[in-house]
């Protein structure tokens, strides 16, 4: 029907978001002090001015502000993000290189957090005012307000250290040499404490999220009608309210998904995980523009993905969005 | 004593030191095993030409070679030159290569390479030796395949320790003539003489280089893998050498504390040597062109209100030594006989009186160099004492790129920086005194603005000397001046300690350390 | 287990006890009623008597803050308040079904339609899906909905209001329960959906023989449906009897206050509609909503408000009435340029308001006042009385001094207490804040009143006090009141002229007596037909 | 039932209420309780908790107090919390009310605006920004407002748009109120408790992103922030634990406290959503 038509017109909507967000990011760039140039010959040691002078034409610095955004959202819409100087690599390559560590990571905290959250915030809800409720909603309230790194190197120190169950870093064994479910499983051991930890918050988030909307559900008037229906309580919860229930919480998930990234920052330098997260940091501190505005662009481009496709699916669950959408 | 004498016949037996190395270690090397290290931070480029920051070198050194390496104690030692020779005058240098080099992908190694990598390539690329090439040399030729010339302008008593490795990488003119060499595609897949070749580089996570095969030590390398770990946080590092997932921890790899903690654990060995080509020193960097740091006697009582023992054993955890002036005291010409500056407060403050400034009035921006937590520690520190001066003083966050450029453009009132001494002081030291390099642009250079014509003629005759002991007088009273100067508040020098489990053998064998090319590395099964 | 010699049911001495704090101690308090098989009992009642509470506490459906403190509900003799939550789910949907007021909340906007009505027999134990889908195709067309094969597919927001009632409806027949209870099913509906659903109870209940308890606070649906009458006020029952009985010879002063209340045509009100000069002249307005267009659909375009044209005399009151989605409300946005118009003008006092910009607009709007439909949504929630009644002056220049000495002198106008001037509106019923809404309008000495819903929300005795006082004051001020309703009877009690709007457009326009007793469109007679108890005259009852 | 009565009933909020008037008590007396600044070392650098008793939480690697460090710290961060929510709130309810009451183009404008904001991982946006404008307490403070406001101005739109329907909105047009002052006295005070709910749970996020950012290095190097300890200590972390635990209970209680606040002003500011206890 109108999904097609739906699917361009968001589609439309989210490429001007990215590129808005492209030019805000470029603007915001060129207010900070410092510039590549130097950097890079502060790290070689020396440097005249010269050979500053001749690094800032090659890097294109020496351009009028407006061409140098021209040229780049020229570059951008060609697939192209620029060169790295500082790691002597195209930004995209980086990039790419290092994109999957960190959908990885966030995907499995994403993932990890909505279960987790939902089942906990239905359990609570379910059990309202006994022990489990409370026990879940203080445990979600602490994680809540504790410090993401704070979190990160508690684990490593619990898990790592002293247990010594889990792998404090890397994402895989280097040099083990492992190929197809050995790496697999290579992998998902080292998964399990980042994605953990960068997923706690989200979980408690979400645990809060999906109690309260279950509580708001549960007093509506279709589950009055299903409990008039005779629907024993349990049927009632799953096929009534939790369907109802989650839909906000889908919706603040998938636009929180961008907040994961920002965590992951943290993550991956605490846990060493090669991801973009950590890129960004680096390329931020040594001004590697290029870097930081692909890696911008990309997040921005996986968290409009990740809208559009929930919007998508949102569709479907939802037959009245397409009425009034 | 006549100095090319010194060095006619550098041509030393590296068996030498390959026996000195294995009588140390009780036992005869094994061939095999994989080496697990940390690159940290991660390298931008392993291209030595294009970057030389520590890992770059720490692990494009086992990629590319340079003609010289420098022992513990600075001797020259043969890298791919075999020999090399001075003429009396100073002015011509020629160096012999190694037979049978060969370029990691299968071309042979000759003189046209260090031509290439002299005259074009590092002269474009590479701030150091396009100084030294652009100020001294004249020409570059290879009359053989195995002979470089190099005629200079006018005597450099340093030349000979401008070849190592950070300073002279040897690139393969084969790859980048006629390129752009920084946007080469062969940046990423680097080729050298070394022995070991680069096999992959997973960003963020490791790299991978292999032994070499056709290395032109016969038998050489024993290892047969080197990891390059990339681990960004300072605790987990301590946690992957506590865990053994690697072998070797660098100077710097993990802050004082965990040196202290690890150098404890069972199995494991640490040294401090393998610095002495670079011998940091850490200095206060203040800024002459304005109050109250105009002011010798204020710069004096800088010197005698920071007490620099405390700086080395509470924020540094004891890996360093105060400095007493402009030269590290394990490199040449240092000389004892110069001003010193005791921790003595009630001096400084009487300085302070002296000097006719009003502490009160001066806000001073006091700039962390950022390059981790010890740093800011010390500026935490060197707050509270000037403070306790009577001034009041903001510490200006900055990141990398701020530093930079605000140094660089003498935008700052006192920061903090340190100098690698690269062997002789016309190299690593005078650079940051001679008026003739009061210039923007680079953090590296007299950022200070301090201009005495004295100590410029002094460090210029140094430069110049065709004899060590003149070299010698000069660099003395060029010390003593200093001192009562206080041009820049030295701080202490850094004792960078490297941290190794027992079984790794021959590791640091030269002044230049872990950098050396790990050719005669084995680990005891 | 089945006693067949007891009566379907019987609530007896049933109290319900309210949370301590609250205005009264009861939410019910020792009602007794019987049903019995094949009839139709009706509580009626206003809002806040408890009607409703009866039947949540036979459903086992009372928040778990209210507990029976006393009394029996039997069930075929069997006491439903002592079975456990598992026995009263098996009988729940079996035996006993209900249906709502809001047919729209009421379903899983989730679910299809289809698939709710299957869940009833598949929660009671049919596990055979060929015979649940072939039951609830049945159920589909035996509710008199269209193209059941299709339309069991549908979600519940794809169907109008009565569509969803009549799902209701087979929902909770799908068993074919001895009793229904029904919660105000129509209250939320148009006049002339709830005819064909009260029609639609009627006829299920002459079928299959039920018991259907009817909720309702609306005594025409009483008149039309009800075989026996309970009256209850403030938790008791007050009276209780055949229905004719009940409707015609009531006893219970209240019972007589509420029938008196019913609105009624009153002949004479009627007045020549050539008093005074014209004030508001609507020609050819038109209002156009568009929604849902996109790159390649033309958008859905609703005729909001269609060509209309009238004239409106000083002191004249003008009715305007149609059901849901006829455009009343739209009209009366539209002349007080709440929302912008299609075409046409709007002339007032001669002045086309059309062409004018808001801001050359608001000088005027002092002139045009317009009393709103919810009493509680109607008045600012953080501002006193005092407040909500000198604002508009205010804005208009007044110095507020003398906004204050208004609203006072209003405030006895329409009836409230001095008093009233410091409190914020929660603290008054519903009733009174209409009455600080018609205050607030009066405020601004305006010459047009609209009355939109007005007294749609009150309560039936309360709505005939404000009508009154709407009245009352126009005949005091001399005002022209443009009355839109949904209830034909409200506006042939009050209104000069009837404007009937269908789709958009005034479809016929006369005094009641013309538009009551000589419709000449066919939708204004449908519409008349459906007035609940059209043949009971409820001033008959109390004459 | 009065605001304040509900919100005693509540005894999480109470026991939230009772640790941030503790916590608000200590910054306001930090520098009578340390009249020493935190920054100055006036111990033996590392001295474990009650090893001296003139300093019961230790001393750090430079001999400063720890327990003058969390006072001073208290201050920090409650002030970067408080003005960046402020300013965010304003931001927010402005953009927001405007987008909701006018709807149309403005709206679009201003939310696809807001979108931008939204897009970007609000960490990673204020690391930007904090790095870029050089940390100190101002940029710090004006970086979370920055990446905090989209939340509040789609909250406030969304609360915009259902009140200018409501009736007496409509009212108030059509007694002649001009469409600044509408939205001032009459939509405005009817959103604001769900404003004061969010901002009273943006302090507290607000806490933690400066703690997150000073753990990165990117805080103010004048103020003592909690954040900025942990940062300092955590690598020593094994050596001296009570350099960085203490900072963290330290922020975990005071955001747990402001969660606890806001939660209860949420009940007690919404009373239909309530008796949901019992």
């Amino acid at each position: 029907m109108k999904t097609l038509e739906f699917l361009i017109q968001r589609l439309a909507k989210a490429v001007m978001v990215v590129i808005g967000v492209v030019i805000l990011n470029f603007l915001l760039i060129q207010l900070a002090p410092g510039d590549p140039a130097a950097v890079l010959a502060g790290e070689a040691g020396a440097g005249d001015e010269q050979f500053i002078a001749q690094l800032r034409a090659q890097f294109g610095l020496d351009q009028p502000l407006y061409v140098q955004l021209l040229s780049y959202l020229k570059n951008v819409i060609a697939g192209d993000l620029g060169f790295s100087y500082r790691n002597h690599v195209p930004v995209a390559d980086l990039i790419l290189e290092r994109l999957p560590a960190t959908l990885l990571l966030t995907g499995s905290a994403f993932v990890f957090s909505l279960v987790l959250g939902i089942t906990l915030g239905v359990i609570a809800a379910r059990r309202r005012g006994s022990i489990g409720d409370s026990v879940i909603m203080t445990g979600a309230l602490v994680f809540y307000a504790t410090p993401l790194f704070w979190v990160a190197l508690m684990a490593v120190l619990v898990f790592s250290i002293h247990l010594d169950w889990l792998p404090p870093f890397d994402m895989e064994t280097v040099g083990a040499g492992y190929t197809g479910w050995a790496r697999v499983l290579d992998i998902a051991h080292h998964l399990i404490l980042p994605a953990v930890t960068l997923g706690l918050f989200f979980t408690a988030v979400y645990t809060r999220l999906t109690r309260a909307s279950m509580l708001e559900v549960m007093n509506l008037d279709f589950v009055k009608t299903a409990r008039a229906k005779g629907v024993p309580r349990g049927r009632i919860i799953r096929r009534h309210v939790l369907r109802n229930a989650v839909l906000p919480v889908f919706t603040f998930a998938s636009v929180q998904a961008g907040q994961l990234v920002g965590g992951a920052v943290l993550t991956e330098t605490v846990f060493a995980w090669p991801g973009i997260g950590r890129l960004m940091f680096d390329a931020l501190l040594q001004r590697d523009y290029p870097v930081l505005l692909g890696v911008f662009l990309v997040t921005a481009t996986v968290v409009v993905a990740i809208n559009l496709v929930t919007d998508l699916l949102y569709r479907i669950v939802d037959p009245r969005i397409e009425a009034t959408g | 004593m006549n100095m090319s004498k010194r060095f006619i016949y550098g041509l030393v037996s590296l068996a030498t030191i390959a026996m000195a190395g294995s009588s140390l270690a009780q036992n005869s090397p094994t061939p095999g095993g994989t080496l697990n290290m940390i690159a940290q931070p991660e390298p931008p480029v392993l291209m030595v030409g294009l970057n030389s920051q520590g890992p770059t070198l720490y692990v494009g050194g086992q990629i590319y070679q340079s003609l010289l390496s420098y022992g513990k104690d600075l001797k020259i030692l043969p890298s791919l030159a075999k020999a090399w020779e001075a003429s009396d005058d100073g002015l011509t240098y020629t160096f012999t290569l190694q037979d049978g080099v060969k370029w990691h992908d299968g071309k042979p190694f000759s003189a046209d390479d260090v031509v290439f990598t002299a005259d074009k390539f590092l002269r474009e690329a590479h701030p150091r030796w396009r100084y030294i090439a652009n100020t001294y040399v004249e020409t570059i030729t290879s009359p053989s395949p195995d002979k470089v010339i190099f005629k200079l302008k006018k005597p450099f008593s340093a030349f000979l320790y401008a070849f190592e490795l950070s300073s002279f990488p040897v690139v393969p003119k084969h790859i980048y003539e006629g390129t752009d060499y920084r946007t080469n595609p062969a940046n990423q897949t680097p080729i050298g003489t070394g022995p070991f070749k680069f096999k992959e580089w997973k960003r963020g996570s490791y790299i991978h280089l292999v032994k070499n095969e056709d290395y032109w030590k016969e038998g050489k390398p024993y290892l047969d893998e080197l990891y390059f770990r990339i681990v960004p946080d300072a605790a987990s590092r301590g946690v992957a050498f506590e865990k053994g997932a690697v072998d070797v921890l660098r100077g710097g790899d993990v802050e004082g504390f965990e040196v202290r903690r690890l150098s404890k654990l069972e199995g494991v060995t640490t040294t401090t040597e393998g610095w002495e080509m670079y011998s940091p020193l850490v200095f206060l960097q203040m800024n002459l062109r304005k109050a109250p740091f105009d002011n010798k006697l204020v710069r004096k009582a800088v010197m005698h209100a920071i007490n620099r023992e405390f700086i080395v054993k509470n924020v540094w955890f004891g890996l360093g030594e105060p400095a007493t002036g402009p030269l590290a005291s394990t490199t040449r010409f240092y000389t004892k006989d110069t001003t010193s500056y005791p921790f003595d407060l009630n001096a400084a403050k009487k300085l302070i009186a002296e000097s006719g400034i009003k502490p009160q009035e001066h806000t001073i921006r006091l700039m962390p160099i950022p390059y981790g937590s010890q740093w800011d520690r010390m500026a935490e520190y060197v707050r509270q004492q000037l403070e306790q001066l009577g001034f009041k003083v903001n510490i200006q966050a900055v990141d990398a790129g701020g530093w930079s450029q605000a140094l660089s453009d003498w935008n700052f009132d006192v920061t903090f920086n340190f100098t690698y001494q690269y062997g002789d002081p016309a190299l690593g030291v005078a650079r940051h005194y001679l008026s003739s390099n009061i210039i923007k642009g680079t953090p590296f250079g007299n950022n200070g603005g301090y201009s005495n014509s004295k100590v410029d003629e002094l460090f210029l005759a140094a430069a110049e000397a065709v004899q060590t002991d003149q070299a010698a007088k000069a660099y003395a009273e060029a010390q003593k001046i200093l001192t009562d100067e206080v041009p820049i508040g030295w701080l202490f020098e850094q004792r960078n300690v490297t941290i190794m489990r027992d079984k790794v053998k021959n590791l640091v064998r030269t002044g230049i350390g872990v950098n050396e090319s790990m050719d005669e590395v084995w680990i005891a099964k | 287990m089945m006693n067949s010699a007891a009566p379907l049911l019987e609530v007896a001495s049933l109290s319900i006890p309210l949370p301590p704090g609250l205005d009264r101690e009861y939410a019910v308090e020792n009602v007794t009623y019987t049903l019995n098989s094949g009839e139709i009992l009706c509580v009626v009642g206003e809002s806040g008597s408890g009607k409703s509470m009866t039947a949540n506490a036979i459903m086992g459906l009372l928040p778990s803050y209210l507990k029976p403190s006393g009394g029996r509900i039997l069930f075929r003799g069997r006491d439903l308040l002592t079975m456990s939550e598992t026995e009263l789910a098996h009988e729940r949907g079996r035996s006993v079904a209900m249906i709502f007021q809001e047919p729209l909340s009421a379903l899983n906007p989730l679910m299809k339609v289809g698939d709710q009505i299957a869940e009833v027999l598949l929660v009671h134990g049919e596990r055979d899906s060929a015979r649940r889908e072939a039951r609830v195709l049945d159920l589909l067309a035996y509710v008199g909905l269209p193209d059941p094969s299709n339309l069991r597919y549908a979600y519940p927001f794809r169907l109008s209001g009565g569509q969803r009632q009549r799902v209701m409806i087979a929902m909770a027949l799908a068993l074919e329960p001895a009793m229904l209870i029904a919660d105000e099913p129509t209250t939320a509906l148009d006049v002339t959906t709830q005819a064909q659903i009260l029609e639609l109870i009627r006829s299920i209940q002459r079928a299959k023989g039920m018991g259907v308890l009817f909720i309702t606070h609306d005594f025409g649906v009483v008149a039309d449906i009800a075989d026996k009458v309970v009256v209850m006020e403030q938790g008791v029952v007050v009276e209780q009897g055949r229905a004719g009985d009940v409707l015609n010879r009531p006893q219970h002063p209240y019972t007589r206050r509420l029938i008196a209340a019913v609105p009624h045509r009153d002949g004479q009100n009627e007045r020549a509609s050539t008093i005074g000069e014209p004030l508001l002249e609507v020609r050819n307005l038109s209002k156009v909503y568009r929604s849902g267009g996109g790159l390649f659909s033309k958008p859905r375009v609703v005729r909001a408000v269609d060509n209309v044209s009238f004239t409106l005399r000083r002191g004249e009151t003008l009715g305007v009435v149609g059901e849901s989605g006829s455009g009343k409300s739209t009209l009366g946005r539209c002349l007080l340029k709440l929302t912008d118009v299609e075409g046409g003008e709007i002339r007032f006092r001669g002045q086309d308001l059309v062409p004018l910009t808001p801001a050359a607009f608001r000088p005027m709007r002092r002139h045009l006042q317009m009393v709103f439909q919810d009493p509680f949504a109607s008045l600012n929630p953080r501002q006193t009385i005092g407040r909500i009644l000198t604002d508009g002056p205010v804005a208009n220049g007044v110095p507020l001094v003398d906004a204050e000495r208004k609203a006072r002198d209003l405030l006895g106008l329409v009836g409230l207490e001095p008093s009233a001037y410091d409190r914020y509106p929660h603290e008054f019923s519903g009733g009174q804040r209409q009455r600080v809404g018609i205050a607030r309008a009066l405020a601004l000495d305006p010459e047009l009143l609209i009355a939109d819903e007005s007294v749609s929300a009150l309560d039936v005795s309360v709505q005939a006090q404000v009508l009154e006082l709407l009245q009352e004051l126009q005949r005091k001020l001399d005002i022209a009141i443009i009355f839109i309703t949904h209830d034909l009877r409200v506006a042939a009690q009050v209104c000069d002229r009837i404007a009937v709007m269908y789709r958009g457009a005034i479809v016929e326009c006369g005094p009641p007596s013309q538009v009551f007793d000589a419709p000449r469109h066919d939708y204004t007679r449908r519409l008349i037909a459906a007035i609940p108890g059209l043949h009971w005259d409820p001033r008959a009852a109390v004459a | 039932m009065s605001f304040f009565r509900r919100y005693a009933q509540n005894v999480g909020a109470l026991v939230g209420l009772a640790i941030l008037v503790v916590v608000i008590i200590v910054a306001a007396a930090a520098p009578i309780l340390y009249p020493v600044s935190p920054w100055q070392g006036i111990g033996d650098p590392l001295l474990g908790p009650f090893e001296d008793s003139a300093f019961p939480l230790g001393t750090d690697m430079l001999g400063r107090d720890i327990a003058a460090g969390l006072a001073y710290g208290a201050r920090v961060s409650l002030l970067i919390g408080v003005i960046s929510t402020a300013v965010a709130v304003l931001i927010g309810v402005s953009l927001g009310a405007v987008a909701g009451y006018y709807g149309g183009r403005v709206d679009d404008l201003l939310m696809r605006f807001t979108e931008f904001f939204q897009t970007i991982p609000a960490f990673a946006m204020a690391v930007v920004l904090v790095a870029i404008f050089s940390p100190t307490i101002t940029s710090i403070t004006l970086a979370i407002a920055v990446v905090s406001w989209p939340p509040v101005a789609r909250l406030v739109r969304g609360e915009f748009l259902s009140l200018r329907s409501r009736e007496f909105v409509q009212a108030a047009i059509v007694i002649g109120q001009t469409g600044p002052r509408i939205m001032l006295t009459q939509i405005l005070p009817n959103a604001i408790s769900p404003i004061i709910v969010t901002a009273s749970l943006m302090v507290a996020t607000a806490i933690l992103t400066e703690s997150s950012l000073s753990f990165l290095g990117l805080g103010d190097r004048n103020m003592m922030s909690w954040g900025f300890m942990i940062g300092a200590a955590r690598t020593m972390l094994r050596e001296a634990w009570w350099l960085s635990v203490f900072p963290g209970v330290a922020i975990l209680v005071t955001v747990l406290a402001i969660n606890l606040i806001g939660e209860g002003l949420n009940d007690a500011m919404n009373p239909h959503l309530r008796g949901r206890k019992g």
